[in-house]
Formats: structure tokens, C-alpha cells, sequence
């Protein structure tokens, strides 16, 4: 009795335990799994949305840069290349870039984001993860308009738009995050100074060379002159809207919202992009003699480009450094676009997205706390990174001077000389930006 | 009637319409022009660039007065409008041969 | 003895497992439950939070769309309605919104945002519930100054826009979302493209209609003029805020960062934004021969609307489909407005809110992956979608006729004359918008 | 038998209990602490992401309120703080504010944010406490730029900007949030009425003083001349720009996701800006006989300044109360600056940010639900928040006139007459920030 | 030849061009102005402090036409412009030596 | 003394200041205005709606020469403003009764 007492016990315990666990290990234990994936989901869609409103950034800095009189067709461009990439990505790019592996080279499955992609083994919805990577498939699609502003037909921006949001930045994405050859081989891009911001760099120096420079840059004699832009403060207000979605670029670029890491990667994204205005504040001041705004503006967008590789693997000290030389290779590259290449980009976009991308992501072997040359991690990672930087180089220039030369024979690149000197916004789009203002008309310097 | 035209300092403007009004002139059109002359432009560097700032921004003050009024108006402006450094503008006057108020029709001297 | 040491074992092994059970069961199992919770308020704040910065996005469309004689005048009208609304809404509108239901007409307790909303079930903190909501029927009252922009009296605006906040808007929120008889009904309208967006969009139709045209709108002969916006660049930002609030107003709606619907959310979110974009920029392309900016920045915010009902409910091409409809309808409501009513909505406000609204809303009848017609839900789902629709015009348009004949009568709808000529900024505020910069003065065209 | 076959069960369920109590009590109650710490860290880094767009508000702000000859030099001035700001409070400022206590004064430990700050008693990781309270310090000190704007030269702004957030911020800072003496007497100011807000404030007050007012501000006779900004567009964009920061700034304070309270916060938050809208609108509107549009902007970021001490600690009416009359103190607070005072604050800053967030430090005392006089608490609190009030006001006044008194003999304070006359933009940096659009020249009034 | 300058107010250029147009004058050039006389400034406040809108926008209209149509040019004006409020603006007309074409360099009345 | 009023292109300005600086005419007074004549304007679709631009952004830029430079001046702003195509814009010349520098009082030519 006392035995059957004991037994009596004994299930009435199980059965309290058995109540109670359920409702502890295996709805309990997923609880606390679910939560986190909740997080992460949530921290992903959170910083995407920071992304997007990367777009607004850009078409403010672009357009804030460029002449009055062309201002609604820069933010047209802005505007398309984002809706078009947000379709393309979705029914193509997506697939391509993180598709099942084929070689090392590109994503063959997936097409229309469809069927399985459990090899990528996320944690989070897959719908988080696609809109999350098409924001920055977009990035990279935008940076091309600032550096073709003010002489590039508008239905050649919109096919060429297509293109890199289909194929030219999702393989290389594919090389970098998908599986491809370069993450085989260690490549550091934490967040894409190369996968992103290179490709669109590079994309835009061949498609500012090969659309040619606006009429008024360069003298009979090869000299430079300056076309000032025409609103400083939008184009303050766009850097500042840029920084701000940086912050989910970097952080974002964990996936991830219950490692720590975001909040370190958030620091080091702030000090880079301190760093990098003093970069482009102290240079042109001490080779010019008068703190240049727009350059400090470009200075700052070139640190936070630049720490973009390694934001996750260098120590805030390290985020400095790159950030404010980042800035200053921004700075010189600007010099160096107009007087040595003598290719016409109004608002940096090559020298603040590929110079500076190429020039950050080769820094994470420098300054990489774990692998990196000062650290005493030696040459492997920074080999590694010089491999990656100009394998991207060559597939980019190489592809997109292919689409470029198609549109140009096609549909044509550039715009007439008399629409270049009225401006693209009364002959593309039969309207002035700014009806209500006496404008100093079109000038030519 | 003739019509003074003085091209003078943004910043002096205030000055010159305060006296003219004191003096009894109140009718002026007023233009936001730009300009060059003696005045240098600047030299500025945007963006690692050259570029020259050559057409200054100026004001033109056009009153159209008595002929009787023209040499005192022409004083006070060259007395409120000048600072002594180059710049500082020029006065120009031409001829009218008439002059109409819109509202009411009148002409010549009743229309200033 | 064994048994007696049975039983110390039984109640040692009782004792431990209630030593455990305490800090997993009562205090564990709230910690997931509350970190759940947490993560919802978190999320529901956020959104919150974005959804309000779609009142500088209003403001800058709003702005950017009309005379730079009246841009003080606009924005002040943008900050004040969502001022009135935030107070009012929290002593009036919340409780008739959500307060304990009266005939499935309309709450009735709560006023002040007191007592106890328990009848709700939620989880998050009332607060959170509060600013989300408030933040909504903020949305619904801004889109009216839009269409009523450049001639309504300030007062007359400021008296409306408490109205609205308190009575009109709240009634609908209580039909669809506060348990009313078109909850009951199992009307779809997830984020409120009828409930928000069209009851905003119906109330500047009456509002238009009954304040009349600018007075350089129509030729004598009926003919319609272009009276093109002062700032296409502000128009743009405000877009683009407008896109980045929108992530906050969807994906929102669910009230809940837990589930993995908020990720197909804001992909649907963006993909019928992109696809309006291309509506907007292809029909009127088709139509007129050049692709027209502010039209594609309307057919945007038309896919944006239109998406806003079934967001939750559609597949992703279903997103694309019904954005890029949504954003036909925009460009042809803008034509309908003009040439066919002859009311005069300066920045296509009618049309992207009421006409886009009700259109999304509808399609979801046929998109909705679970019973819609397409879908092979039959038509009831669509029937019950356009009672809502037809419901909520009727309900709007009356008491919105009633609400500004009373302001006609007492404080008067219209500026004078002469105060619309010479643009309302000086004449009610005292103050030009851009003192510094010379105008083009107030053109009639 | 049964005996042994009992102790089998129990040896059975005791093993089944400890199987899947580790997973439960060792693994699954960190998990969900995880969680928690996690969810605190994301909210506390979003927060601080929105707290650093306030800049872009401050920037628009501070520029639209300004003329168009000095907009690049403003964007650049707050740019340039925000970024000497992030550094030198990473150096310096972190450990003076949270460094180990001396004298319950200034902090001392911990420079260059490294080494233990055990004694925080943290849960979320050290560098998003960092980038928390870096943007909190440049807000202080982006507050000044507006006060000096149009006549200060930069390189004196730059010091200056290093100097506040390495000393001047971090030394109240460490009084009210590092342990100091106020902390421990008592002193509720939530997230920074007094310790930002007034920091700033009365910093611009001592730097407006200093620099002297813009030439044209004063008639020979002290009588006082309006010079209207040269953009109410951007002007408001930077007032939402802030509101929307200010759901970071506020909610953010708590440092923690897992508590309701942030509802409440973004509650009393928005309604108590709500409120200051009222005020800004409705005292100069019967003062004046019109609604005054700027003074109406600063009227909100007013009732946002007011709030920001009390706002976890009253009720939603009590928001509306303060917000409301924290906008009438900003709205006199101008008048008396140009009338009584003489002081030439073209953006209102120190009315805002001064005046505003010693008043709302000061209300807490009184609508305080707990410790507030109008709810029983006594006047102990009340007293509390005067001597808090007080001191900061003694140390910012004192040390800033030292710093300026500083900056005046070494690099200057003061641009000379002519680059005042004619831009600060085109002497200091080269440029013009419109440079396609007619100005009105550069008049005096 | 003689300049007609009219200086109107922005919201009857629309008509006065039409006008003009109309009986054949489609030359003309347009510049956008202020303008004080006696109509009234605005006195208003900003932030507490009085200012005065004293220049007002106004439309300068200018037309060079052959002697003949120089009245029927000011009797458009004077139709279109008037508006019968103080503020409408004055004709003025000026006499003018020579005027070229400098698409082709023709001279004098072919060049109109 | 004459005035020589040039609307031209903005495209074409810098080259005629340029022009007009090497022969050694340095002051002039620029101005941004629009014009119509016998370029046609463009007709545009705004939001489904047609407006016609037909006033297009032009330069006015006016010299005031002394008599011996007009033919001079005339010349390099033909050369230099051509473009063949309509749109060009006219030159007018006005006689100018006197001429003053603000900053010295001087009247006449010496004030050019
Ligand atoms: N020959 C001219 N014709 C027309 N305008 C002139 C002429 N010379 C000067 N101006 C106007 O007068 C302004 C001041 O002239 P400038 O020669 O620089 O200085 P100053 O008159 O003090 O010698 C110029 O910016 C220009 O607007
Ligand atoms: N004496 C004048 N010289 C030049 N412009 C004048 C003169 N008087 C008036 N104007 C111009 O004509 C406009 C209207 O003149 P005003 O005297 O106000 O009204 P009205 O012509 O109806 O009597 C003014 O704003 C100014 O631009
Ligand atoms: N009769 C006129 N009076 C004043 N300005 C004129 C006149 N005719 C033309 N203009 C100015 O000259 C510009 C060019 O004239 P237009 O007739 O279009 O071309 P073109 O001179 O090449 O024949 C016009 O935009 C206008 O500013």
C-alpha cells in the first residue's frame, strides 16, 4: 500500500512533470529559439527598411550635386532603378546570387525566389533574407546614376538598370555570399565595400567614360572645369540620410539581432564615417587652403564605404583609420578622375564607391583583428582580399562595358546636344523641377 | 521724365530706398542682377577644380523721376550707396519719352 | 525503510523538480511569453514610429507638388493636422475606434484612452496600441490638405482636421478593425487602403469639390491648365519617406514582430510599390509620349495604397499585379479628376488615395490566396469587399459634405481673392517661404 | 520488486528530468535572459540610429531658419560636430561621463572607452551603450550651431565642437546618468531636458552672446529686425526629421526593450509635441494676430525639449500640460532673447533647447506621478530638479565663457564684415549652396 | 523703334501676352521684378519682430516695336493690365536707336 | 555714350564675356529674364494636362560703351552668340545721357 502509495506518487509526479515540461521543453525551448529567430527577423527587416531609405540618400546627393535644370530626371533615374531592381532581383538576381552553386560561379535555382533554398540554412524567413539583400542589390544599382547624371538618355538608364540588378552585381554577390569561389577562398566583405559598392563604382566609371563627359567639364585644352551643383543642402541632407541607413547596412549585415556584434559594427560604422568627414574636411583644406563641403560630404560617404568590408573585423581604432583614409583616396580619387582619366562624374560616385570600396576591403588585411597583417595574421588574408578587389574589377568593367556598348548601339546612351544644354528635365520629362524660381539659366563654364 | 538706373551693393540697397522715400520718392523697380567691371571675381577651387566667381551679384534700382529731381536723387544715391571700395556700382541716365499709370491711364509727369 | 527512503527520494525529487519548476514554469515560461510580448512592442512601436515620418513625406509631396507662394502654408496644415489628431484621437477617437462595441456601429467606452480595453486581448501595452493607431488616423487626415492645398482658409483646415480625427475616420476604424459589423463580416482590409487611405482620400474629394478649383485651374471654357509643382526634388523625398513608412504602416499591422508574416509583408510592400512606379511611369509614357515624374511618383504611392488591403493576403506576383493596376488607376484618376469632375486635387490625393484605395481593396477579393476568386475562393469574399468599399464611401462622403458645409457657414472654407493670387503664405502667415530666391512671381497660366 | 522497480521509475524520471531540465534551467532560462539582453541591445541601437537622423533635423532646421548664403556653411558645422563629437566622446568624453566616479563630480576611468566599466552594471553590450550615448552628446552640441549661425568663423566652431563633447557635455552628464551627485540626490531627467537639451541651450546662449549679433539683427536704435530663414520647407522637414528621432531619444532612455514602459514614453513623447505645436501656434497667433509658421515649428521641438525629463515619469495629460507650456516658454523665450536680452539667435535654439529644457526639468517636480507636488509628493523633488537646473546652468554658463573667451583670442569667434555681408559660404568654403538659382543678393533690413 | 517696358503685376501676363499675341506682337522679353510706389508694403511679424514687405513682385514686360504699334501695343497693355487697385504699374516708353537680329544680323525694323 | 543690350542664350554668355573682356570690355550688368519671339515654346503634358512653356530662359546683358567701341562690341556679340538657329536673340541700343561711378562720383566716360 505503502509501495502502491509510493506509485501513486511516482505518476501523479510524472504526470505534474509531464505537464509542466511539454509546455517547457518542447514548447518552451522552441519559445526561446523562436524568439531569437523573431529578433533576427525582426533586426534584418528593420535594417533593411534602414536601406532603403539609402535610395532617398542618394537621389538627394545626387541631385543636390548636379545642375537645377536636370534635378527631376536625376531623381526619376533614382526612383526606377530601385523599382526595377526590386523586380528584377526578386525574379532573377535572387536566384542567380544565392541559387544552388554551380561551379563556384553563379546560383542556377530559385528563379522567381520559388522552390527550396534550404541549402542557404536560414534561420529566418526567406522573405526577410530576399528583401533585405534586394535593398542592397539596389544600392549598387543607384550609385551608376550620379557618376552618368546630366547626358544619359533616360530609357538607357532603365535598361541598363535591368541588367545589373539581373546579372552583373548578383554573381559577383554570388562569389562573395552565395558560396561562390571568393567565400571558398576567405574573402572578407563583411557588407559589401566590394560586392556592393565596387560593382557599382566600377559599373559607373565605364559608364561615365563611355557615355562621355558633359559638354561644359573639360576646356578645348583638356582643362577642368568645375558645374557646381545646385542645392548643397539637399545634398548635406542626403549624406545624412545615407550615414543613417548605413546603419543598416553594417549592422544589419549580421542577419542577426541577438549576437552582439551589431553593436560593435554599429561603433566602428560611426567612427569610420567621422572619421572619413575629417578625411575630406583636412585634405582639400590643407591642398586648396578652404574646407571644401562638397568633398567633406564625399569624404564621409567614402569612410563609411570603406569600413563597410571589415566593419565586423576591425577594432574601433582600426574603423578610424580606414575611415579617414577611405575618405582621403575619395578625395584624391575625385583629382584623379577629373584631371588624369579625365572622365567626367559629377558627384564621385567611382571614386567614393570604387576607389574607396577597393581601397577598404584590401584594409580588412591590414587591420582585421583576427587575420590581419598588423595584427600578425600575415599576407594570407590580405592576398586573399587584393584577389577578390580585382576579380570583381575585371568581371565588372568587363560586363558592363559589354551592356553599355549594347545600349549605346541600341537604344543610345546619351542625350542630344541641345536637350545636354536646355536640360534632360524639359525634353525627358516636359517639366521644370523647380517652376516657381528664376533660374541663372543654362550656363556654360 | 528721365530714368535713373543705378547699379549698386545688394546690402546698400535699404539705405537708398530709405532716403529716397525721405526725399519724397517712392516709386523704384527693383532687379536682382549680377555684374562685373573693375570689381575682381573670386577664385575658387570646388572640388579640386578652378572656377571663377566673376559676376557679382548686384541690384538694379530703376526711378523713373522729374527732370527736376534727377541731380537730387543722383546725390542721394551716390552718397548712401557708396562704401569706397571698387564696386560699389554705377548710375546710369536715360531719356523717356512718356510714361503711363496702368490703373488710371494718366500720362506722362501725372504718372510717376 | 526502502520505502520510507523511497519517499525521501519522492520528495527530494518533488522538492527539486519544484525548486526548477518555479524558475522554468512561472518564471521561465513568462520569460519567453514576456520576451515575446517584448519583441511585439518593440515592433509595434517601430512601426509606429515609421509610419510617422510619413507625415514629412506627406508634407514634402504636398509641397513639393504646389506654388512655392503657398509651401509655408501647406506644411504648417501637414504638422497641425497631425497635431489636432494626436490629442483629439487619444481623448475622442481611440475610444469611439476601440471602446466596447454599440450595435457594431461604434465604440462607446474609453474616452480619454481610460478605463480597461480588455475586451481587446492584447498583449502589447494599450500605449503601444495607442501610438500605432494614432499614427493611422494621423495618416488618414494629412491626405486631405493635399487636395485642398493653395485655397482653403487655415482655420477652416484646423477646425476639419479635429472632425475627422474624432468622428469620421474612427467610425470606419471601428467598422473594420474595432470589432464593427465589417469585421463581422470578414472584410480583408489588413493595413487599410479603405479604412485609412480611402476615407482620407474621399474626404479631400468632398473637401476639393466643395472649397472649388484655384482659380487658374480651369479655362472659361472648361478647359484644364497645368499648374506645375515648385520643388519635383522635395516631391521625390517625399516619396521615397513616404515608401520607407509605408515598411512600418504593413508590416506593422500585425501587430506582432513573432511572426514570420511580417517578412512576406514587406516584400509584397515593396514589389507593389516598385510595379506602381512602372505604372505610373508607362501608361502616361504611352499616353502622352514622355514618361512624367510626378505621375510616376503618384503611381508609387498608388501601388503603395493599393497593396495596403491584401497585403497579408496576396502572393508576391499578386503584389506586383495589383501595384502596378493600382498605379493605373492613380494616372487615370488624375485625368477623371480633371477633365471629367473638374475637381481640383492639386497633387493627386483623390486619386492615389481614394481611387488606389478602394481598387486594392477590392482585388483583394480576387488575389487573396486564401478565398480569393482567382484563387478559387468564389465571390463572397469579393462581395463583402465591395460592401466595405461602397460602405465606408457612403459613410465618408456624407459626413464629410456635412462636416465642411457647417465650415463653410461658420468660419468660411476659402481664402479671398486676392490672398490666392498672391499666395497664402504671406497673406495667413505672415511669411514667404523663400525669402532669399527670386520668383517667377504668381503666374496664371 | 516494487521497490526496486519504484526506484528504477525514480531513477528514470529522474534522469528525464535531468535531461531536460539542463536544456530548460541551464541552456533555456539563459536563452530566454538571452533573448531579453539581446532585445535590449537592438533597442537600444535602433534608438540610437533615430537619435542620430535628429542631426539631418538640426541641419534642415538650423538651414532653413538661416539665409541662403550661409546654408553650406551651416550643414557643414553640423556635420562636422556630429562627427568631432563621435570621436573625441569615444577618447575622452565616455570615460569622463561613466569612467569610475571621483567625488561624485567627473568620471575617471576607462579612456578611449576601453578597460572595465564593470561598475555600469550593463546588460547590453558596452559599445551599444557607446553609440547611445555618443549621439545623445552630439545633439548637445549641434544645438550651438544654430544660435552662432551666419557669423561664426568655422574653425572656431570646430573647436568649440571638440571641447563640448570632451568636457562641457560629459562632466553634467556624469552629475545626472554616471553616479554623480545629482544621480544621488535625487535628480529625474530621464533622457536629457537639462543634461542635453540645456547643455546645448545654454551653451548657444553664452556662444550667441559672445560672438555678437548678425550686423543687420539691431538697429543703431536696439530696435530689433526680422531676417526671415530662406527655406520653410526644409525648416519643417528638419522639425519632423526630429520628432521622429525623438522616439529614439526618449523611448531609447530606458536602454531596454523588455520594459511597457516605452509605450508610455512614445506616448507622452508625441502628445506633449503635439501640444507644443499648440502652444507655438496659438500664443504668438493671439500675440500677433497670425499663426506664426517658424515659431510654430519651435513651439513643437519645444514641447519635445520639455517632455524629454519627465517623460517616463507623468502622465499623458501631464505631457500635454508640459508640452504645451514648455512651447509657450520657447515662444517668449525668442522675444525676450531679441528684446530684453539682445542676443541674436537666428534659429531659436537657446529658447528651445535652454529655456524649454529647464522648464520641463522643472515640471517633473510637479507632475511627477510619483515624488510631484500636484500629486502629493511634497516639494523635495520639485527642489531636486531646481538645484539640478541651476548647477548645469552654473557649469555650462561658466565653462563655455571660458571656452569662447578662449576661442575669441587664439583663432577668433567672428568672420570678418565683409564675408558676413556677402556669405560665409563663398569666403569660408568656396561655394554657393544654390548656385543655378537667382538670390535676392544679400539684403539688410 | 521704341521699347515699351510695362511693369505689371505676375498674375496679367498671361493675359497682356495673349493679347499682344494676338494682334501680332509676339516678341518680348520678360523679367521678373520687385517694385515699391504707392501701393502698400505689407507690415507683418516674424518670430515677434515687425518687418516690411515693401517691394512687391511685379513683371517687367519688355517690348521693342515699330513706331506705329507702339499705341495699339499700349492700349493692350492698358486692357489687360489694369485691374483698377493701387499697384497695377506704369508704361514706359523709350526711344531706341537700333536694334539687330543676331541670328541673321539683319537691322533696324527687320530685325523686330 | 551708348547702352547695348544683348538678349541672348545662356549657353553663349561666358563666350561673349570672354570676347568682349580681350577686346577690353570688362563692365557689364547681367540679368536673368525670359523671352519669347519667333521661337516656338514647347508644348508639355503635365499630370495629363498641356501647358506651353513659351517663355525661355534668355541673358540679358547690358554694356554701356562709349560711342567709338558700339560697332566693335556689336560685332564680337554677333560672333560669339550665333548659333543660326531661332532663339539667338536681338541687340538694342539705347543712347544714354549720362553715365556717374558711384564710388567716385566721376560722370561721363570716365565713369565706364
Ligand atoms: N560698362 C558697364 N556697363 C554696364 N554695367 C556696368 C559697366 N561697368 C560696370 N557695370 C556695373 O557696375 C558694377 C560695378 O562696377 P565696377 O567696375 O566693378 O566697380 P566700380 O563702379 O566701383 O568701379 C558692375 O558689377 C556692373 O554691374
Ligand atoms: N517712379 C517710378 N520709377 C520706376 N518704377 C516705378 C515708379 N513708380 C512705380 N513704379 C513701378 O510701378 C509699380 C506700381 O506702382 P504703384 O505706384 O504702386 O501703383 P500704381 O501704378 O497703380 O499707382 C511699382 O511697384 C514699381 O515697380
Ligand atoms: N520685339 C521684341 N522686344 C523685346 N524682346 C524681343 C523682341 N523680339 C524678340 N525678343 C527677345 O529675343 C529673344 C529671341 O527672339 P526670337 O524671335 O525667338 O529669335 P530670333 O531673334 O533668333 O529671331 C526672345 O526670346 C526675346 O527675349
Amino acid at each position: 500500500m505503502q509501495i502502491s502509495r509510493c506509485r501513486i506518487c511516482l505518476v501523479l509526479l510524472v504526470v505534474s512533470v509531464m505537464l509542466f515540461l511539454p509546455s517547457v521543453a518542447w514548447a518552451e525551448e522552441p519559445a526561446a529559439a523562436g524568439n531569437a529567430t523573431a529578433l533576427d527577423t525582426v533586426w534584418t527587416l528593420i535594417a533593411a527598411f534602414l536601406v532603403f531609405i539609402m535610395q532617398a540618400g542618394f537621389a538627394m546627393v545626387e541631385t543636390g550635386f548636379t545642375q537645377a535644370k536636370n534635378a527631376a530626371n536625376i531623381v526619376m533615374k533614382n526612383l526606377i532603378d530601385f523599382c526595377s531592381g526590386s523586380i528584377i532581383y526578386w525574379l532573377v538576381g535572387f536566384a542567380i546570387m544565392f541559387g544552388v552553386d554551380a561551379g563556384g560561379f553563379i546560383g542556377t535555382t530559385g528563379w522567381g525566389t520559388t522552390g527550396t533554398f534550404e541549402h542557404l540554412g536560414l534561420e529566418i524567413p526567406l522573405y526577410a533574407f530576399l528583401i533585405f539583400q534586394t535593398v542592397f542589390c539596389a544600392t549598387a544599382a543607384t550609385i551608376v546614376s550620379g557618376a552618368m547624371a546630366e547626358r544619359t538618355k533616360f530609357v538607357a538608364y532603365l535598361v541598363y538598370s535591368i541588367f545589373i540588378s539581373a546579372v552583373i552585381y548578383p554573381v559577383v554577390g554570388h562569389w562573395a555570399w552565395g558560396g561562390g569561389w571568393l567565400s571558398q577562398r576567405g574573402f572578407i566583405d563583411f557588407a559589401g565595400s566590394t560586392v556592393v559598392h565596387s560593382v557599382g563604382g566600377w559599373t559607373a566609371l565605364v559608364g561615365a567614360a563611355m557615355v562621355g563627359p558633359r559638354r561644359s567639364k573639360f576646356g578645348p585644352d583638356g582643362s577642368v572645369r568645375a558645374i557646381p551643383g545646385h542645392s548643397i543642402t539637399l545634398g548635406a541632407l542626403g549624406v545624412f540620410l545615407l550615414w543613417f541607413g548605413w546603419f543598416g547596412f553594417n549592422p544589419g549585415s549580421t542577419l542577426s539581432g541577438t549576437t552582439p556584434d551589431i553593436a560593435r559594427i554599429a561603433v566602428t560604422t560611426n567612427l569610420a564615417a567621422a572619421a572619413g568627414a575629417f578625411g575630406g574636411l583636412i585634405l582639400p583644406w590643407l591642398r586648396f587652403g578652404k574646407p571644401d563641403v562638397s568633398l567633406t560630404l564625399n569624404g564621409t560617404l567614402g569612410g563609411l564605404v570603406g569600413i563597410t568590408a571589415g566593419t565586423a573585423a576591425v577594432s574601433p581604432l582600426g574603423a578610424v583609420i580606414i575611415g579617414f583614409l577611405s575618405a582621403c583616396v575619395t578625395a584624391l580619387g575625385v583629382e584623379f578622375m577629373d584631371k588624369v582619366l579625365k572622365v567626367d562624374d559629377p558627384v564621385g560616385a567611382v571614386s567614393v564607391h570604387g576607389f574607396s570600396g577597393a581601397f577598404g576591403t584590401i584594409m580588412v588585411g591590414l587591420f582585421a583583428v583576427e587575420g590581419g597583417l598588423f595584427y600578425g595574421g600575415g599576407v594570407s588574408l590580405l592576398i586573399t582580399q587584393l584577389i577578390g578587389v580585382v576579380a570583381v574589377f575585371a568581371w565588372t568593367v568587363l560586363t558592363a562595358a559589354i551592356l553599355f556598348a549594347i545600349i549605346k548601339v541600341t537604344v543610345g546612351l546619351r542625350v542630344s546636344e541641345e536637350e545636354e544644354s536646355e536640360g534632360l528635365d524639359i525634353y525627358e520629362h516636359g517639366i521644370q523641377a523647380y517652376g516657381d524660381f528664376v533660374l541663372r539659366g543654362t550656363q556654360v563654364h | 521724365m528721365k530714368k535713373i538706373e543705378a547699379i549698386i551693393r545688394p546690402a546698400r540697397l535699404e539705405a537708398v530706398k530709405e532716403a529716397l522715400g525721405k526725399y519724397g520718392i517712392n516709386g523704384m523697380t527693383v532687379t536682382h542682377v549680377t555684374g562685373c567691371g573693375l570689381q575682381k571675381g573670386k577664385t575658387e577651387v570646388y572640388r579640386g577644380s578652378q572656377y571663377t566667381i566673376d559676376l557679382l551679384p548686384k541690384v538694379k534700382v530703376e526711378i523713373v523721376v522729374l527732370d527736376k529731381d534727377v541731380d537730387e536723387a543722383i546725390n542721394l544715391i551716390l552718397r548712401e550707396a557708396r562704401t569706397g571700395s571698387i564696386g560699389d556700382g554705377k548710375i546710369f541716365i536715360y531719356n523717356i519719352e512718356n510714361a503711363i499709370r496702368i490703373r488710371t491711364g494718366e500720362m506722362g509727369e501725372a504718372a510717376i
